[in-house]
């Protein structure tokens, strides 16, 4: 069927390029114990990816976040050839240069990762030298949990391919996405409602930092909900207050970056429609100021990193209308 | 002891962050001119409006604030040339945010009021205060464990 | 044996919820179930198991330990506990009901004793519920709990239209007489019938047999250093979603917050997957999630065992298998570690 | 562990009688970490500042807390007496109780709560201070001065005169401003050119000053002590270098029909043209416009050219283009000046509808020697003698700001030029009458009252208390001038022969722009905004930009002059230094937690953010080199956008840290 073919097409173009060298490691899944529950992972061999690698609708899991570790590792161990070498130098000026290892990795983007993957670029989180990216094609993915399409791929934005070396099938086009229908029957609620709605979700939150953990916008070196210095570190929501505080400042700190990708509400063990957050942001930022989709490429300023002069005031959030507003402007 | 506040009358608390170059002066030429606004509204100084951090929005209502306001100078005569425009986008979309999720609109402000407009300062803070008294308490964003009297 | 008609469960909800707070399975908006306190109008859930395990109730996601207060040079401190009622958590299912004698082992069994933790666990009733379909991620069996004979206070079983109970503590009993009244004696042929199917069900699932032998004492160094580590935690994201979802998992971290009129010192959760776990002033003495991850199922598969009589701390509630971002868990860990032969090191 | 002393003022009353600072000083002395308070009559005084130096020293105070008026007053004072204690200056933090407590508050009891509340916030902030030294950047030792009027020329001069280069950038042909426009001055009646025109000279002559005329400032970089200005000298067809001003071609060029802005096109002048006699530089400029030879070549006709054939030096260049240079200038001073108000919209005073009907500058140039009627006061329409003369004041002047047209505020100099054109008038002409409409008229300054009495006495100057609704145009050429005689409490209806607008001032229409380019404050009014309203009059807020006459707002030539000579002085305390402390209070990024992310470059609008590859030790031996951001300390100006820009918090502001602002936000919730 479908599924097995395209697998089998990116398992022979990684061990191609496993092979000849080019790469020495290829992300991709890996089977699981049922047929829903693959793993990311991180291939070298043939033998392991005939075995055991696989690619359906069960393969969500957005790569492009693991390259921000995984490029790392690569430039971590040049680096540190290279301040050894140097230190060598130093005690004996006659010291031989070890060779600096040249590791590549293959990942492979659908579509929507591919944003993500572009956006990781623009901040510099990952080293594209060390990256070949292989685009490939995508026809919705399905929620582990339970076991339907995911909501994000009943709306998906982009079928195309912002960035890769190589592509895998065809390239699509940007969707007509009605993904901010959604957020408009939030909009169109009572302030009560949406805040009764909202308790009832954010209530739920346990806390895991899965959403934040598996979100390739929240790459920082260390959170500042991590961070006791930052002062606005807390471990676990003790309260109300902090389960809105951490989802509001998550929202904010991803806005303008955040690329819809919708791993958020995909991991959540609680189910939390956190991408109505982030969706939210987007579909501001469409109405109020550009149009902008994050990771569409590597030039156009973030939102929030650019103004016009003639910007709409604050209060524009409660004088607009509604009902005049479409969610894809 | 973590009793909410109920024994004296309430009384709301207003956080005003004031841009140090345009709305601080203009709170103190307020001063100088003996215009009179609520004794609950405190001021921050701040030195541009961009340098509010949501951050600090947040903790202002955990810390039991009822309203908070940015002061900062007219969009085009920041001190820093851009910082105003900048905090406008990040206001706009933050209070758009906040009314998302529930939270009374009033609660947040931003009022742009320069360094000459001492009449204006103490006006939009009378304003402020009387909405925000009429509001009422915040509750959606307070924390109780702060909401303790001594 | 004691029971009453399914239809009137509700009534004995109001009896029991007129004198003190009952908790069950309630359906919430994601298609999911939580344990909530009931209320008239509130329906038990149908659904297998709740998200988040029982021990919620016993060992709660934070817990205000003692407050303090500067006045000048002294220090005032307060013991903020205010007298608990009781309260009875219904529905809870044999994996759940198993998790807490493995809790109370180190918070109870052991001294110093966690009053806090104690004092919940003398003042909560636990009337499971014997499950009928169990998922294929379900193994508690692998640890020789029965699923379709539940312990707990109470135990309780679901068969033709009538639930049946069973007292098995005099928590249990006095639970028992609570509701006596509504309770009437009938045969109990439907709760045996229902036992044996549910264990043939129970005895087809893919992990109830998975061999557990190699986790023992002396093969700890062995298991420590095996290279499958590496394999098993590269992509693990250091979230803590397994240990908050864990009916085990009982790790926690002390913080204080100062609400400006004193500390608040709490306990809350923590995760050994998190990298500021056991922080230390020369920072995590586990310096990479390869670390972490190898951490908790050493713990669970063998460092626990080793002080408590071989008993596993995982009762195969299968939550992690479900709840895990990148499906990783320790059904793979078992299988993988089974797989892989042990060197010498 | 820090140890805080907090020194509550009284102000004399102004605080205390309103703040019950006993109990200010009592409760804040409870707060962890206050070691030492107190309360005294006035802090700022010799006695005050001293009785904190000897606390800092004796109690070893690690941060001082002032509860007196705004920090934008006393900081300065504060922070130099902790200094002379050997207290790091930064250390000291000022709890606002004056302006913005005590001032605006009634109820003692508010008062003092408020009071309580903002020291706590200030210690709180005190506490988490870090010392800081400001880092030095050397001074351009030359000033640019923007605008060659009296207040351009005079800082220019004075500025010199101390030693220091100075350019003067003039959008016109020549230096000199409006002053050289004016006939006689108030209230001495001494010719203006008489004055001015030797001032030009002088800087025309003065080697420290260079003269950049028909010039542009249209870009500005840099911060105090650095500035780099982008200067367009426009094309002017003529090489000043060559150019002896000998008038030659002036004199031969055929387009004689260019309206002449100098005599504000009362008159004609040639298209290739000298401003005036005096003019400074001396040198032509051909005008684009109206020349023949130019115009011609747009439509790729050679004609004329006469000037360039004319011309013994060879300075006539047709090619000349607007040209771009780039200056660095350590002090900048604004004296842009001020326009007439556009009369068009008072058209009720039948302006536009009669040549009669003029404003006030205009009648200067009808009056002046070198004007269009050579001095000789005639009618424009018909260059009769007038009979009758109607001066109405406070046109666009003192408007209501419902009226959707002029001013609110008053231009401070029509009522005495308006006197002194009247005397000047029946001096010379006895049989002219001379009517003024007047609102009030304002006469305070040195022999001003007795000059404006000296023209209703001596000159008989009719002075109308009212104002004019209506100037209608008759048949005959005269006008009727419908005005109310509050006074008399009566209509009146005056058949006038001229008619003259006292046209409010108003800020030059050059000087919004220039402001935003120079990253400096405007009021509403398009004036500059001074540092201090009282205390720092001359300066602008932004550091090293100085303000001298009439683009600061409305003002006669002595104080124009006398406050051009300030912000000269001012100027010179900044060029004679050789460094400048810089703000200490900058951003300041934390390597570890900086993502590289590179959102704190994009927000900075000073472009002191860089990137630079890092070298980071890791566990077990490793080494990995990482992007993070450095900021450079003389261009941050300390706005703190980055600090928000920034997702990971590594970014934060010295002096305003996220830690700080949080714990005043704490302290300023915290129920007493």
């Amino acid at each position: 069927m479908q599924d097995d073919k395209i697998s089998a097409k990116l398992i022979e173009k990684a061990k191609e390029l496993l092979s000849s060298g080019k790469v020495q490691l290829v992300i991709g899944w890996r089977k699981g114990l049922f047929d829903y529950d693959v793993t990311p992972s991180i291939f070298t061999t043939a033998e392991d990816l005939e075995k055991n690698f696989v690619y359906n609708k069960w393969c969500a899991a957005n790569l492009s976040k693991y390259l921000v570790k995984e490029t790392r590792k690569i430039e971590t161990a040049k680096d540190t050839v290279r301040m050894n070498n140097k230190m060598a130098k130093q005690k004996d000026p006659a010291s031989q240069d070890k060779p600096e290892p040249s590791v590549k990795i293959l990942v492979f983007l659908k579509p929507c990762d591919t944003y993500s993957f572009t956006e990781l670029l623009k901040e510099h989180r990952i080293f594209r030298d060390d990256i070949h990216a292989v685009g490939i094609p995508c026809d919705g993915m399905a929620d582990a949990s339970k076991k339907e399409l995911l909501e994000r791929c009943t709306v998906c934005k982009s079928k195309k391919h912002v960035t890769y070396d190589e592509l895998l099938g065809e390239d699509g086009e940007v969707q007509d996405s009605k993904r901010f229908d959604e957020v408009e029957k939030l909009e169109k609620m009572t302030p009560d409602e949406r805040y009764s709605f909202w308790q009832g979700e954010l209530s739920r939150c346990i806390r895991c930092n899965a959403c934040r953990d598996v979100c390739p916008a929240c790459t920082c070196e260390q959170c500042i909900f991590d961070n006791p210095k930052s002062g606005a570190e807390h471990k676990v929501a003790a309260d109300s207050f902090e389960e809105n505080m951490f989802h509001i400042i998550r929202a904010w700190h991803v806005a303008g970056r955040c690329t819809d990708c919708g791993e958020c509400s995909r991991v959540c063990p609680q189910h939390i429609p956190l991408h109505l957050l982030n969706r939210k942001f987007i579909k501001d930022i469409n109405e109020i100021y550009e149009p902008y989709m994050a990771g569409s490429d590597m030039e156009t300023k973030p939102p929030l990193l650019t103004f016009e002069k003639n910007d709409a005031e604050p209060n524009v959030v409660y004088t607009r209308d509604k009902s005049e507003e479409g969610g894809n402007k | 002891m973590s009793e909410p506040v109920e024994n004296k009358k309430w009384q709301p608390k207003i956080v005003a962050f004031c841009c140090n170059w345009c709305s601080y002066a203009g709170a103190d030429l307020a001063g100088n001119n003996r215009l009179e606004y609520p004794a609950n509204v405190k001021i921050i100084r701040i030195p541009c409006s961009c340098r509010l951090n949501p951050l600090f929005i947040l903790r202002a209502f955990q810390r039991g604030a009822d309203g908070v306001i940015l002061c900062g100078c007219h969009p085009g005569d920041c001190h820093y040339t851009s910082g105003n425009f900048f905090a406008r986008r990040r206001m706009t979309l933050l209070f758009s945010m906040l009314d998302y999720l529930g939270i009374e609109k009033a609660r947040t402000r931003v009022e742009w009021c320069s360094a000459a407009e001492g009449v204006r300062f103490a006006g939009i803070m009378n304003d402020f205060v009387s909405k925000i008294t009429e509001l009422g308490e915040n509750k959606r964003l307070e924390d109780l464990r702060c909401k303790t009297t001594k | 044996m004691l029971s009453l008609p399914v239809e009137k469960l509700n009534e004995l909800f109001e009896t029991v919820g007129s004198k003190e707070n009952i908790y069950i399975p309630v359906d919430n908006t994601s298609g999911k179930a939580d344990f909530k306190l009931w209320k008239k109008g509130v329906e038990m859930s149908k659904c297998l198991k709740t998200v988040r395990s029982a021990k919620d109730f016993f060992f709660p996601k934070t817990e205000n330990l003692v407050n303090y207060k500067m006045n000048g040079q002294k220090i005032e401190m307060e013991d903020p506990r205010k007298e608990l009622d009781n309260f009875v958590v219904f529905g809870v299912r044999a994996c759940d009901a198993a998790s807490f004698a493995i809790v109370d082992d180190v918070y109870i069994k052991q001294s110093p004793v966690d009053t806090y933790y104690k004092n919940r666990r003398d003042h909560g009733t636990v009337v499971t519920l014997a499950c009928t379909e169990p998922a294929q991620t379900c193994f508690c069996k692998l640890y020789n709990i029965d699923a379709s004979d539940p312990k707990g206070d109470v135990s309780s079983w679901i068969a033709d239209g009538k639930i049946f109970f069973k007292p098995n503590t005099d928590k249990g009993s006095k639970f028992i007489d609570s509701v006596k009244s509504l309770l009437k004696d009938s045969d109990e042929k439907p709760v045996e019938s229902q036992k044996k199917s549910t264990q043939e069900k129970i005895s087809k699932l893919p992990f109830v047999n998975l061999d557990l032998s190699k986790f023992k004492g002396e093969n700890m160094l062995k298991i420590f250093n095996s290279k499958v580590w590496d394999s098993l935690s590269e992509a693990c994201l250091g979230c803590g979603t397994c240990t908050y979802v864990c009916p085990t998992c009982m790790c926690f971290d002390v913080k204080s917050f100062d609400t400006g009129d004193g500390i608040k010192q709490f306990r809350c959760w923590d995760s050994c997957m998190y990298s500021d776990f056991t922080k230390m002033a020369a920072a995590n003495p586990r310096l990479t999630q390869k670390e972490r991850f190898r951490q908790r199922f050493m713990h669970k598969l063998v460092y626990y065992p080793m002080d408590h009589k071989n008993v596993k701390s995982c009762v195969g509630c299968g939550r992690c298998l479900e709840s895990c971002p990148i499906h990783m868990n320790i059904v793979k860990v078992i299988k993988t570690i089974n797989e892989t032969p042990l060197e010498e090191k | 562990m820090e140890r805080i002393g907090v020194f509550v003022c009284h102000c004399g009353t102004n605080i205390a009688g309103t703040v019950d600072v006993a109990k200010v000083a009592d409760e804040i002395g409870k707060v962890d970490g206050v070691v030492y308070s107190t309360h005294y009559t006035y802090m700022c005084s010799s006695a005050g500042q001293q009785m904190i130096e000897d606390h800092i020293k004796n109690d070893h105070l690690t941060g001082v807390v002032l509860c007196s008026c705004s920090p934008r007053m006393h900081e300065k004072t504060f922070r130099g007496c902790a200094e002379r204690a050997g207290l790091n200056p930064y250390k000291v933090e000022i709890a606002n109780i004056r302006e913005q407590d005590s001032w605006v508050l009634k109820d003692k009891d508010q008062a003092t709560e408020k009071a309580i509340s903002l020291a706590k916030a200030a210690v709180a902030k005190t506490i988490l201070n870090t010392p800081l030294t400001p880092g030095e950047t050397p001074v351009t030792k030359r000033a640019l001065i923007i605008g060659g009027g009296i207040a351009g020329i005079t800082s220019a001069l004075d500025i010199a005169d101390a030693g220091f280069k100075v350019d003067i950038v003039e959008s016109k042909p020549t230096i000199g401003g409006k002053m050289a426009m004016l006939d006689k001055t108030f209230p001495t009646l001494d010719c203006a050119s008489c004055i001015v025109t030797p001032k030009m000279t002088e800087v025309a002559q003065n080697s420290n000053i260079r003269i950049l005329s028909y010039s542009e400032v249209v870009g500005m970089k840099g911060y105090v002590g650095n500035f780099t200005a982008t200067i367009k000298r426009k094309a002017r067809y003529v090489d000043e270098t060559k150019c002896t001003g000998c008038g030659m071609c002036t004199e031969k060029c055929p387009m004689k029909k260019a309206p002449n802005d100098f005599n504000l096109n009362l008159n004609t002048r040639t298209a290739v043209y000298i401003p005036f006699a005096q003019a400074i530089p001396k040198v032509a400029t051909i005008d684009a416009t109206a020349c023949l030879h130019l115009q011609g070549l747009k439509n790729g006709k050679n004609v004329c050219g006469l000037c360039e054939k004319v011309c013994g030096t060879k300075a006539i260049n047709y090619n000349a283009k607007d040209e771009l240079m780039e200056e660095k200038y350590g002090a900048i001073v604004v004296a842009t000046g001020y326009n007439p108000i556009d009369l068009k919209p008072f058209d009720e005073f039948a302006y536009s509808q009669s040549k009669d009907v003029v404003s006030s500058l205009e009648f200067e140039r009808l009056c002046n020697a070198a004007g269009p009627t050579n001095g000789v006061l005639l009618r424009p329409s018909d260059g009769k003698p007038p009979k009758t003369i109607v001066f109405i004041q406070c046109v666009g002047s003192r408007c209501s700001s419902d009226a959707k047209k002029g001013h609110e505020y008053c231009s401070k100099v029509c009522c005495m030029y308006t006197a002194k054109h009247a005397i000047l008038t029946r001096d010379h002409y006895p049989d002219t009458t001379c009517y003024v409409f007047y609102i009030d008229v304002r006469t305070p300054g040195k022999n001003f009252d007795e000059f404006y009495r000296r023209a209703v006495e001596q000159y008989g100057v009719h002075y109308i208390k009212g104002m004019v609704g209506k100037v209608v145009p008759n048949a005959d050429g005269t006008l009727d001038v419908q005005g109310s005689d509050l006074i008399m409490d009566k209509q009146v209806h005056i058949k006038a022969d001229m008619v003259v607008l006292a046209a409010s001032i108003e800020a030059d229409k050059s000087a919004r722009p220039l402001a935003t380019m120079l990253a400096t404050s405007m009021d509403n009014n398009d004036f500059f905004l001074e540092a201090h309203a009282k205390l720092r009059p001359v300066e602008s807020p932004t550091a090293g930009i100085f303000l001298a006459g009439c683009c600061q707002g409305p003002k006669d030539i002595p104080e124009t002059v006398a406050q051009s000579s300030g912000a000269a002085a001012k100027a010179i305390c900044l060029l004679v230094k050789d460094k400048l402390k810089n703000n200490p209070c900058i951003a300041n990024p934390d390597e570890n937690l900086c993502n590289g992310c590179g959102q704190c470059e994009n927000v900075c609008p000073y472009g002191a953010i860089t990137y630079v590859e890092k070298d980071f030790r890791g566990p077990n031996r490793t080494t990995v080199t990482r992007r993070v951001s450095q900021v450079n300390a003389a261009m941050c100006q300390g706005c703190g956008a980055c600090t928000v820009a920034c997702p990971s918090g590594a970014m934060d502001l010295l002096g305003f840290s996220n830690k700080q602002i949080m714990s005043e936000v704490d302290a300023v919730c915290q129920n007493l």
